[in-house]
């Protein structure tokens, strides 16, 4: 299951949709808006962008190689998009397998993935009214 | 030949546009693309070594040929999570 | 936020109540009922028991202890007892962090550790209606 | 004295009850609760290096001193999660 939604995240539903029998571990990893960005200064929020169809494509690319890694996993990815405020979910991965060694690394690693390959861009917005800017996962961008 | 030119991000703002045409000569390849649109908007040019370009939802390298009618997606470096 | 409930456990309700400015990322791992034993037998469900004041308090010991190692992280530890089906969740722990390493380190160990010290037990029923076991998480015990 | 002896798991079937109390004679450790229950449940011998024993909810050596009133509890090993 993967997804780029408009409306908040609801991760209780995504969860009951990966149990099945044979599953005895689930890892869910919630990424939320935080109140200071990584140069301490106060975010009023985050505006998040994707290029939606190639994203989701990703997601499943991403799922693949997971399940090739960590055979009997499944994996569930959904990234909000639009604009979001401090405490809000903007992602959220489940990694359900057998045991819950293979279900904590194959949840690591699909959410390092999606950081760095899914086309989806943040911009921060500032509670001090200065002009937001993109940041990127590679380190700080220019303004 | 023409594509359509998507933009996101930051580079969406350098262009002002998320979504334009962009006419090229026959054979333009997808670097073509980006130096067309860095003589409209040369705030382009600090960004190029940062971008990747995909033709049709796929990433594909500079020399990648282009047809008429492609897609060609400017995507900034990832920010998701 | 620690507990032992008779009744399922809302994972969405504790993960809200962790959720607080400064938190970055969120990890929560979900032990569910497996239809298949370790060694392949069918189970009907588990019964778990626990010395409940005991088992709180050593929730409490684990979560101080990752927030030694992982500074800034909160967890929340619940664990369920009574009989349970398969496909249902017996424990969730969430570990609430700045970043997400942290976030998934400290969610991994609580549950290594509470899997090794807590005192907790469950008991196999199988489909075939044999009579059930006892399994400890150092290896099978006898019957 | 008198402790009151709290059983788990496997060890509460064997004994037949999750709780009861147990009559010590004065100076007695933990370890000679756990003889005392063997003695009338002999299927606990083989249980003794798998088991911790707690005095008032803390986990304790065998020679720890009972008193008067304490609480004894049996732990087999852990099977959380």
């Amino acid at each position: 299951m993967f997804g780029i939604c408009r409306t908040p995240i609801d991760v209780a539903a995504v969860e009951a949709g990966m149990r099945e029998d044979g599953i005895g571990g689930m890892v869910t990893f919630t990424g939320v808006v935080r109140e200071r960005a990584d140069d301490d200064r106060v975010v009023d929020g985050l505006t998040y962008e994707s290029y939606e169809p190639m994203a989701l494509e990703e997601f499943a690319h991403i799922a693949e190689e997971a399940r090739g890694r960590w055979p009997g996993t499944h994996i569930a990815i959904f990234h909000r998009v639009g604009e979001l405020r401090v405490g809000e979910i903007a992602v959220a991965v489940v990694a359900a397998a057998p045991h819950r060694a293979e279900a904590f690394a194959a949840c690591a690693y699909a959410v390092d993935q999606l950081k760095t390959r899914a086309p989806i861009w943040k911009k921060e917005r500032y509670a001090d009214g200065t002009p937001g800017r993109w940041r990127s996962n590679e380190g700080p961008t220019a303004p | 030949m023409t594509v359509r030119i998507v933009a996101f991000a930051r580079i969406r703002e350098v262009l002002g546009t998320a979504e334009r045409a962009l006419t090229l000569p026959e054979g333009a390849r997808a670097r073509d693309a980006w130096a067309a649109l860095a003589v409209e908007s040369p705030a382009l040019d600090a960004l190029l070594s940062s971008t990747r370009l995909a033709r049709n939802g796929r990433v594909v390298a500079g020399d990648e040929a282009l047809q008429d009618g492609d897609e060609v997606a400017l995507l900034p470096p990832a920010g998701g999570g």
